[in-house]
């Protein structure tokens, strides 16, 4: 299994793969299909990130010492960029979530969604589920 | 043919940040009912306030001081024309659309008793409710919604029922930011009128689409911001018939506002002065000023029926797209489209323009309670000012299309 | 030798207006209590801005938006650390001074009952008295003034009398506007903890004179204006601490500071936007964070002291003049000198400083009942920054002298 | 007698005689100690004009179809004013004084006086002598 570093360092390969930005954004729409998704009925309000445009649902496992995620979004860029950070969290420790820097993020052009624009909600993402990592540490 | 005329292309070319590139393609700038852009003479004056008169106002007898504040008045002056407003004590600053309705609010809305009426409508933006929520609640006043049909317009039977004696004020968009509706504010006035009912107009997304007169209208306050008429950010103007504005008490208190202040008693200052406590955003009415003067040396009236022209060619094209649906169909509307298509979200068409340069707004534009009539999270919305181009729409389009293609 | 020392005359190159000449005599600024003037790299990131990324802000999904967002959330966490303040939740941006006083005097003065007291102190500026004023007759609140005595220092045996349980919030200047006189917060603070009050310190004239520490002052609010401190104008900060601004309910309703808006229910956003109702002053926001910025680039211990020397040069050369009386005269001073001549009329002076090219103000400086206890119609008020030199003093002296003797 | 239009034209012609403000200000002054005067035992808070950082007073008197003017003001540049003032308006008829043009001042370079500045209120002492006058037409 690759390491957090490794995951991110992959990410960031797949991305120098393309130029146009329309691309880059296809891949990561077809990443958002690829993730265990929440389905309608089972969302909850407690699920629910605030700070984004979109609604984003966040459940979180813990199991053997290594957390996992499902996400599911109604807007299908936003579930792609949890699965990019699903991608790189999941079967992590605790520790190493709550810790270790995402450098994917800026690498990949993908800081836009880091600003405090309340419209994208990555850094809510990224936020909640260190907190739920951080429950388990 | 369809092609932009020159007298646009050369409007345009004041306006210096519509050659910036975003993301490598050419910035097309389709936000303008957030904020619009400044003219290069507009950016220059704020630069020559800094440059050579910045003083503090009103009380200097320094040349610097007397420079800004004569500056200052000259700019008030322009706009009391501009709007046609009957007198300069009438133009008040504030900070922007939302601290004159505020100041509406918590001053005209404070002398209101229990059961008193308030009526506002669906379309309102959340800067027309929520202080009228807090007056209501502190007051014990009755807020009521005038209603909408599908269109997005005014259902102007039901209006006809709900104004009585109890109405006080009426406080209502000219035009939705939202759906682009243009409401019939005159008939409005005068049925508020004859019941003794006082009316606000939100200007903010009027005043830069057409000329005001609020005197033809005989609205009681007519408010809007700087920065959506080419003007800078953090100033906005409060227009209130004197006889009203001379009964209400003032809003904030400080420097300026005050004719004589002592530890007893303290009395106010001269309408306009009275609502302007504290340092003013000097360079921001002087610069909204020039914003003024730009708009009265170009042919607005050729410039505001381009924008329909924008606005009917922008409709025509959207409508060819599969799924498309328009949200904001008044007969009247201004130069705006709200849309989605199918059930995209719109942040992911949004992003996705944004990667082509193109800036349009996504969201709830600050109106939930109308994206909960439409049950909708949000709708795309893309904005025209006179200076965009027939060119920048097809460009729009284009983008659109190649988004829909990748997120179907 | 008195002479300006080199690193001052470098600092003066950076702002453009000094170089102005005024009725053909070369500007000398001593009206810097008033407005300061602006660096250069304050004037072009307002023009930066507009040239290239003005947007509303907040929540477009546009490339301009999100650099305007950016920026402007940036000028908050400069702010937040210039300050010393926890969080970044914690930097309210305002209009200015008075608007943030208005803010806290009617928010959390809201919350207070009848018969209980606030204090202020009898060198407040009209911006932190009127307020006060405005809502203790709204709730029956009582409002207690400190006194001072003929230096123009407050009493501080007769403030420790003063503070009991029922004192609620004190609000006080940092730095008096006519009298220079620093008051001695640190240990108002530490008084009025004791009893469980809160505090609010006036910052407008202290912060552009010395480093501010807001978390070692251990104060409540501390408020100050943009326009004071080498910033625009039109902006101003209200640092809160966090459990206070979450009790406070919002001020002003609008976009922005709003979680979810219904017609039944409206819910509020998070600190600080809580407490940011409408399109901000974004340009403001962002070049005060420039002037921020500014003044962590320059040496400011340095230029601090050098006030001091201003300070006292001109005080030992205006004590030389026949029939002179400075007003405020306290032991701890800031870099202003208030005085009168004989029974000569402040306004006259300052007609003829003015003609010669002086700039500095005349009158009551917003602080009536200040003059009402000296019993004067108001005072001549030179107000020194750190980009005045001593040859300007001189300047300043002569033509002082020039003037007594055409009016004696 | 001059007429209106001579007062004022003589006045420029003063000024023109001086280059420097210092010495405009001095005749200013000097004009200010010619005026009758308002003792300070016959001052009123009705003669007192609103508007001006100095205090003025102003008492006027309607004698055979023409206004007479007595003021007086704490600050002697603002008397000196008044004296200009007083000089083109005294013994005018009131149709005059509400009508004709004031064009004097800005040629002598005071329009700075006439700024909307509070400091300075000249514009408030024009405005009552104005309204005074308006009262006998
Ligand atoms: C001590 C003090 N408080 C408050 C104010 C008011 O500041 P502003 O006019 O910028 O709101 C000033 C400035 O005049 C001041 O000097
Ligand atoms: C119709 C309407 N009203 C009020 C506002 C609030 O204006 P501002 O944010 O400039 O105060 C806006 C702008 O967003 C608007 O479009």
């Amino acid at each position: 299994m690759s390491t957090f570093i490794e995951k991110q360092e992959a990410i960031i390969e797949d991305f120098e793969l393309f130029d146009d930005w329309m691309e880059k954004y296809e891949m990561i729409i077809d990443l958002g299909k690829e993730i265990r998704s929440i389905p309608e009925n089972k969302r909850s309000d407690d699920q629910l990130i605030h700070g984004c445009q979109s609604r984003v649902w966040l459940r979180t496992e813990y199991k053997e010492s290594a957390m996992y995620f499902f996400a599911d979004s109604d807007a299908i860029i936003t579930k792609g960029i949890i699965a990019l950070l699903i991608k790189v969290f999941d079967g992590e420790k605790p520790e190493t979530i709550v810790k270790e820097d995402l450098f994917f993020i800026k690498q990949i052009g993908l800081q836009e969604h880091l600003s405090p624009t309340r419209a994208n909600g990555l850094v809510g993402m990224v936020k909640r589920m260190k907190m739920e990592a951080l429950k388990h540490v | 043919m369809n092609q932009t005329p020159d007298y646009i292309q050369e409007l345009r070319s004041k306006f210096p940040i519509l050659k910036t590139e975003v993301h490598g393609k050419a910035l097309v700038y389709f936000d303008n009912a957030a904020t619009t852009q400044k003219p290069l003479e507009v950016i220059e004056r704020v630069q020559s306030y800094y440059n050579s008169e910045n003083a503090n106002i009103h009380r200097g007898v320094h040349h610097l001081s007397q420079v800004a504040t004569q500056d200052y008045e000259d700019a008030r002056k322009l706009i009391q024309n501009y709007i046609g407003a009957g007198k300069e004590s009438e133009i008040i600053f504030t900070k922007g659309t939302t601290d004159s309705i505020n100041l509406v609010a918590s001053s005209f809305g404070g002398l209101l008793q229990e059961d008193d009426e308030i009526l506002i409508s669906a379309m309102e933006h959340h800067s027309n409710i929520v202080p009228w929520q807090l007056i209501a609640r502190k007051n014990k006043l009755t807020l009521k919604v005038i209603p909408i049909n599908r269109n997005g317009e005014l259902d102007m039977e039901t209006f006809e029922t709900m104004v009585s004696e109890k109405t006080k004020i009426i406080s209502i968009t000219h035009i939705s930011n939202t759906l682009g509706t243009i409401n019939p504010i005159k008939d409005i006035i005068k049925k508020a009128h004859s019941f003794g009912a006082k009316v606000l107009i939100d200007g903010a997304q009027s005043i830069q689409h057409g000329k005001i007169n609020v005197s033809d209208l005989d609205c009681d306050f007519f408010v809007f911001s700087g920065h959506k008429i080419f003007g800078p950010t953090g100033i906005g103007v409060l227009y209130g018939k004197e006889e009203l504005l001379e009964l209400m008490p003032p809003y904030q208190g400080g420097g300026d506002m005050i004719k004589r202040v002592s530890f007893k008693e303290t009395t106010f200052n001269e309408l306009p002065f009275k609502f302007e406590a504290g340092t003013p955003n000097i360079v921001g009415g002087i610069a909204l000023g020039t914003a003024i003067k730009f708009l009265k040396s170009i042919d607005t009236k050729q410039a505001f029926s381009y924008e329909k022209r924008l606005l009917n060619y922008a409709e025509e094209e959207l409508k060819k797209i599969d799924e498309m649906t328009l949200i904001g169909t008044a007969a009247e509307k201004t130069s705006l489209v709200s849309f989605n298509v199918g059930k995209i979200h719109p942040f992911d068409i949004g992003t996705l323009l944004d990667k082509q340069g193109i800036a349009v707004r996504t969201g709830h534009h600050c109106t939930q309670p109308l994206m909960d009539f439409f049950n909708i999270p949000g709708t795309l919305r893309a904005s025209f000012a006179f200076y965009n181009t027939i060119e920048e729409v097809d460009v729009f389009i284009n983008a659109l299309k190649r988004s829909l293609s990748i997120l179907k």
